[in-house]
């Protein structure tokens, strides 16, 4: 693997919130240029603080971050990671704050030094590239929970990132939006991790899944492969199988 | 951000909280009223007393005490020139006079003394046991409401605005002066209350979804005991006293 | 914008809590249960805004929105700014238990006045010009009006205090102006995600 | 069926927010003692709103209500309804409002009249039931997204519902949370709706699944029967299998 392709290195990263036990604890990871991972681990093991901590959201205790061989620490460093990686927030909720769709695509572009046609521009493209052509002038505010995700994620691609971190972006969605977003996932030449509970879903989309326990990631258990069989024995619901 | 002050156990923490609330109500009105220099000082004295023995972390109380000094700082600007009285000593065309001065330090102490007492009082119990005495003690019902729901709402604001901080961090937002910057605040403040007050309709539903009829019940039950007793008779005498030195004009 | 303990004289106190207390009887007739909740965020909101502040001699300057409270909220106003104002008391020592009334009134009593005075801007066919100016009159109206019942407070208590009072009036100019453009940009805001707020709250 | 059995009863239920299109448009549903329902639905299909005009927390613009026979129609019917009918919300920070566990778990009971002693002892039984214990002076907003999810399921269950609503409880759950639900479900002898966009968690734990769709929910699709093959090629995510 050549120096070059490294993006993300974490070396030992501790941290733990104010007054609580440490949530990470020696945490090392490290992506590289076309790498898609997938992230499980159960509910408070610390994937969340993870990505935060990568995006400069929270300060590690201590530990290491190098972004394209660059060390990262303070807010000065991070404004430059920022526009290269893109955070999908857990909830959408907290990800859209303009009163429209548009405006609050457009203005990830706008920060980047972009003149307000260009801005504009990109988040027209963006938005056709999901799908989402005609939500232009929609209340942000009153999208139901799969479009913000979809629209969440514009807002992300829009910045034109080399990198996404993904939280979680299925919970929630039905089967359709999710079939959307593999679909997305799929077509986009990018690096990411992604969390989610789904391992059915992290397999078809992602080429490692790793898993996260204890404040660290375990990258040395081994590669599992088994079937699963599932029967559906009772229920009125279309379930599509592709 | 709005973390109370806590700390560990002193004797002050056990008592009644009514009893805290009486006598600290007490002590600020007759130090509101009270003029006289001794029995100021005596105040102070008391309420560093409390103090101590509430066991605020010094720190910790230097650091709320310095709002009001900066405030009492600035008014000893003011009021040394501008109070009519016996001259003392001038600077320039400005005359300082005693009465100016000596009304100036009685603000000061009675500031400090009032100021001591509400820490030693917010320090030594929890804001909703606070609320829940409050209505014991006669504050009606739906005062003690909304007291309690803007306690719960300023830790909901708090944390979506954090939410909302990050989201325009990570897409790569640096204030300036520009319009760019404004929009994007006023934008923030819109939707930090836009959605606050859904989160406030959803958080009533559940209440009402759990037989919420609109009366409050507290899990801590408030009863008088002998401590209680004592420590309300003796600061209660302390406050008669020092309001009987207040007002006799002799001594 | 607070007065300390202990430097207001026992008559502007005790003048201020009567005049808080019928405010706040006011607020409080025919008050529903139900509404309890979105008074709550506006009394956080109330709380909040008082974080941002700068000391301004006897009082403390900071952002107060009760010009925003007050055009919602109308008579409403007074308890939900009792109640923030109380919790600023226990939380930061903004003001005490004496100055409670006084610091209650003061904030309160332009809101009120400013609900009567621009309330008819939220109305759904107002026009955004019509809209955007009754919303920061109200804010800058109120900031203002508070502004100078804080420094007629300190007048008075004392002939004595004139010279910081309309020091602290003046003072307050870049606050109202801040108050003013915030309220009108709030206001919009609701207007444009969520006009059933405004309207629900424009009380006939 | 014999008559006495019909808990839920809903005729013809149409609902629209102000100023959007018809939600739920003549709905009908009733759910009988022992009845345990799954119910899915893309996103927005209106299910959430359907728990919430069976709370009474919306009114339905035409349609009828029946709980135990009776009509509810106004905000005094639906108290009573309150008391049998426990809804657990899709977001679990709109279901904990008190500082501590302990109170939050107690505030039910108290609403119900028990003492004092009596919602203590209810609200310590509900925390040992779902495996809670030492919970009680936990503060409430500083739980993990799992931990939120059971608290508030025990804030339901004390207060001793015949019927329970369960909005999307598994959604953001890693498995182990998942099984523990499960496990709760099947113990407890209550009848229930359950949402939720997992079809193998649905199948596991109600008799029937229903989909919604337009406004409304489809009875009459023909039950399904098949089975799923899954393949994991890769990962070193732990999976268990029971
Ligand atoms: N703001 C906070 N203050 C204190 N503790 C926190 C805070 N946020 C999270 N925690 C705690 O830190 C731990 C890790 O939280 P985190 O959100 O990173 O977990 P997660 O792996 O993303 O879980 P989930 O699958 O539920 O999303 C949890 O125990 C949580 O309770
Ligand atoms: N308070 C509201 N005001 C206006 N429209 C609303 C409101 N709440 C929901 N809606 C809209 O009503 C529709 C149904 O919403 P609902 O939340 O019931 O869907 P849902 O089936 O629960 O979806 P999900 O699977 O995402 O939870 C959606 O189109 C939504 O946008
Ligand atoms: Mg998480
Ligand atoms: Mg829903």
């Amino acid at each position: 693997m050549e120096k070059n392709d490294l993006i993300i290195q974490l070396k030992d990263i501790c941290f733990s919130y104010a007054g609580s036990t440490p949530v990470l604890n020696g945490l090392n990871l490290k992506l590289c240029k076309g790498n898609r991972y997938g992230l499980m681990g159960p509910n408070g093991s610390g994937k969340t603080t993870l990505f935060h901590i990568i995006m400069g959201l929270l300060k590690p205790t201590s530990g290491e971050i190098e972004i394209y061989n660059n060390p990262a620490r303070i807010e000065n460093d991070f404004r430059k990671v920022r526009k290269k990686i893109g955070l999908l927030f857990q909830d959408a909720d907290d990800q859209l704050f303009s009163p429209t769709v548009l405006e609050d695509v457009a203005f990830g572009p706008l920060n980047l030094g972009k003149s307000q046609e260009e801005a504009v521009e990109i988040a027209f493209d963006t938005l056709k590239f999901l799908g989402l052509s005609g939500f232009e002038s929609r209340i942000t505010y009153k999208l139901s929970g799969g479009e913000k995700k979809l629209v969440s994620l514009a807002t992300v691609l829009a910045m034109q990132p080399e990198v996404l971190l993904l939280d979680e972006p299925t919970s929630g969605l039905d089967d359709k939006t999710k079939e959307i977003l593999k679909g997305v996932l799929t077509d986009l030449d990018l690096s990411y991790i992604l969390i989610s509970h789904e391992i059915d879903f992290l397999t078809d989309i992602t080429d490692a899944i790793y898993a996260m326990e204890n404040g660290t990631i375990h990258f040395d258990k081994e590669i599992h492969v088994h079937q699963h069989v599932h029967a559906h024995p009772h229920g009125a619901y279309e379930h599509q199988h592709d | 951000m709005f973390e109370e002050l806590s700390n560990g156990d002193s004797f002050i923490r056990h008592l009644d909280p009514r009893v805290k609330i009486a006598v600290v109500f007490f002590f600020s009105i007759l130090a509101a009223v009270a003029v006289r220099m001794h029995v100021l000082l005596w105040l102070l004295s008391l309420g560093i007393l409390i103090v101590v023995l509430a066991r605020v972390p010094l720190p910790e109380l230097f650091r709320r005490l310095i709002p009001v000094n900066l405030l009492i700082a600035f008014l000893w600007l003011f009021l040394p020139f501008t109070f009519a009285g016996e001259p003392m000593f001038s600077v320039g065309a400005l005359t300082v006079t005693r009465e100016g001065v000596l009304y100036a330090a009685r603000i000061s102490i009675k500031s400090n003394a009032m100021m001591l007492m509400l820490i030693a009082l917010v320090a030594s119990t929890p804001i909703f046991t606070l609320g829940h005495a409050m209505h014991e003690l006669g504050v009606p019902q739906k005062i003690v409401h909304l007291f309690f729901f803007t306690y719960r709402y300023i830790h909901v604001m708090h944390r979506e605005y954090v939410r909302l901080v990050n989201s325009m961090k990570i897409r790569g937002f640096t204030p300036g002066n520009n319009l760019h910057t404004y929009r994007t605040i006023s934008y923030m403040v819109g939707m930090l209350l836009v959605k606050s007050f859904d989160r406030a309709q959803r958080v009533h539903n559940a209440m009402l979804c759990r037989g919420f009829e609109g009366n409050l019940y507290s899990l801590s039950t408030f009863s008088l005991n002998g401590r209680d007793v004592v420590s309300l008779i003796l600061m209660i005498t302390a406050v008669i006293i020092l309001g009987v030195l207040e007002w006799k004009k002799t001594i | 914008m607070h007065i300390s303990e202990g430097v207001l004289s026992p008559t502007v106190l005790l003048g201020g809590a009567v005049l808080a207390a019928a405010g706040v009887a006011a607020g409080m007739k025919d008050l529903d249960q139900k509404e309890i909740p979105s008074m709550g965020i506006l009394s956080a909101a109330f709380f909040v805004a008082s974080l941002m502040h700068v000391p301004v001699g006897p009082v403390s300057a900071h952002l107060i929105l009760n010009g925003l409270v007050g055009l919602i909220l109308g008579w409403k106003a007074f308890p939900v700014i009792l109640v923030g104002a109380s919790l600023q008391a226990l939380l930061f020592q903004f003001g005490g238990i004496t100055t409670l009334g006084v610091n209650t009134l003061n904030m309160a009593l332009p809101a009120v006045m400013c609900h009567y005075a621009f309330r008819w801007g939220l109305k759904p066919q107002t026009s955004r010009p019509a809209f955007i100016f009754a919303t920061f009159a109200s804010g800058f109206g109120a900031a203002m009006i508070a502004g100078i019942m804080v420094g007629f407070s300190l007048y008075l208590t004392g002939e004595a205090f004139l010279p910081a009072a309309k020091l602290v009036v003046a003072a307050h100019l870049p606050v109202m102006l801040i108050e003013g453009g915030l309220t009108a940009a709030c206001a919009l805001f609701l207007r444009k995600v969520r006009p059933e707020l405004l309207e629900g709250f424009y009380a006939p």
